[in-house]
């Protein structure tokens, strides 16, 4: 374990959340449970399925996961943000499966450390890692009834067109 | 001798519905290039086919792409057919 | 009004909301007002009031705020940011007043965008120039009973030590 | 002639805890550098003294620097002493 001086006075151990649920994401819950008393900053970046592609209306998404290797890939990047800033303290993620309707989330990251900039920069880290290595797909439903597997332009094995 | 094993392959997203399966055990070679077992999985599903060029394989859960790569399966190895990811 | 492709099918008018309030601030609250069908994205970064200070065991926290000056610096960081990033939705900015308990929020900033680096990098942007043009204010009460204003070492008339 | 005009000067965290007073009404001439006003701050609140080089003005709501600007204050113009900040 790396003793950092900024956690002096937080005896709760450093801490990686990954969470895969069917359930509504509560912002303030994942929120919660990354507050520790040494840290002085919060980070969260929040996923919301929009209401449109290219002119199409969404009428809602639905995701399905590799559940056992989608939470081995999101301890991986946990693994890599504490090597990348060793100053962060706890780490949550919840990405939601099955049908999210528009408006609402899809996945909820947060990340707290001593000092802002450390949280500010995994939090971005974390998502930007998320979309190109977690086996987890969407599929949009259409107002028109047909509907699409999206691909993340971070997945490197996606399609030319959307590089 | 060419020893054989059984091992589990599933099938997500755009894969699963090409397939129309999402879960399924087959035998293949002991030792096989991760082109040769996606070939073997064409065969028994020609449309996979329209996927080729996006596409990767994950061999107990570790990511593999379609190539010369030399892969040992072991009887109940996990599989799967990986589509672009669109997580997040 | 500058129109957007992104911003199909969002009704409502791009929104700034900024807030000075003696009341617990609520993630839950920040985040929801900030959500809307074309954004894919919402971006949060919340202060927290750590437990200690160069050693010193801190008891809680008091803010004052010189409150019209601030809330019109306020408004300037949002009118900055959608400058800066014209795709940016809604921006919201609440800061708490008086005694802060230790792990309470002081600050919780919540901005939304169609995609995600606009609302990543803005987050960053507003937390940083709130800490040096917004006149707020914030004194540390020690374990010990003494007391210290303190800096921010983005305030550029704080004292070199600081810096 | 010199003309005099009163204005509202508030103080704010440490300059409040020096100047022992958070908000009173001065009169000051009516042209007066950012300096000069700093200074007739100072004869009235020697204490201030302590924070001259961590300190600056906010009139009417707008930040400026101790130095040779030339204001011009109307009656009733807010003036405050601004140390450094320590918000978020």
């Amino acid at each position: 374990e790396v003793e950092n001086a900024d956690m002096s006075g937080c005896e709760i151990a450093a801490n990686d959340i990954v969470k895969l649920t069917h359930d509504k994401l509560s912002t303030e819950e994942v929120s919660a449970s990354v507050v520790c008393p040494s840290c002085g900053a919060v980070s969260l970046f929040i996923g919301i399925t929009r209401n449109s592609f290219e002119g199409k209306k969404v009428v809602e998404l639905e995701y399905e996961a590799y559940i056992p290797m989608a939470q081995s890939e999101m301890k991986k990047i946990c693994w890599d943000v504490r090597q990348k800033w060793p100053s962060v303290k706890h780490i949550a993620i919840h990405h939601r499966l099955g049908v999210v309707p528009v408006s609402e989330a899809s996945v909820i990251i947060a990340i707290s450390s001593p000092h802002r900039s450390e949280s500010l920069e995994a939090v971005k880290y974390c998502i930007d890692t998320l979309k190109a290595t977690v086996p987890i797909w969407k599929k949009e439903i259409y107002e028109t009834e047909d509907c699409s597997w999206k691909e993340n332009k971070e997945c490197r094995w996606a399609g030319s067109r959307e590089k | 001798l060419l020893m054989t094993t059984e091992v589990v392959v599933l099938y997500f997203a755009k894969s699963a519905e090409l397939a129309e399966v999402r879960s399924e055990n087959i035998t293949v070679s002991h030792q096989v290039t991760s082109l040769q077992l996606w070939q073997e999985l064409v065969s028994k599903h020609p449309r996979l086919a329209a996927i080729r060029d996006q596409v990767v394989l994950a061999v107990r859960q570790e990511y593999v792409s379609l190539g010369d790569e030399l892969l040992i399966l072991h009887p109940g190895d996990e599989v799967a057919v990986i589509p672009p990811l669109s997580g997040g």
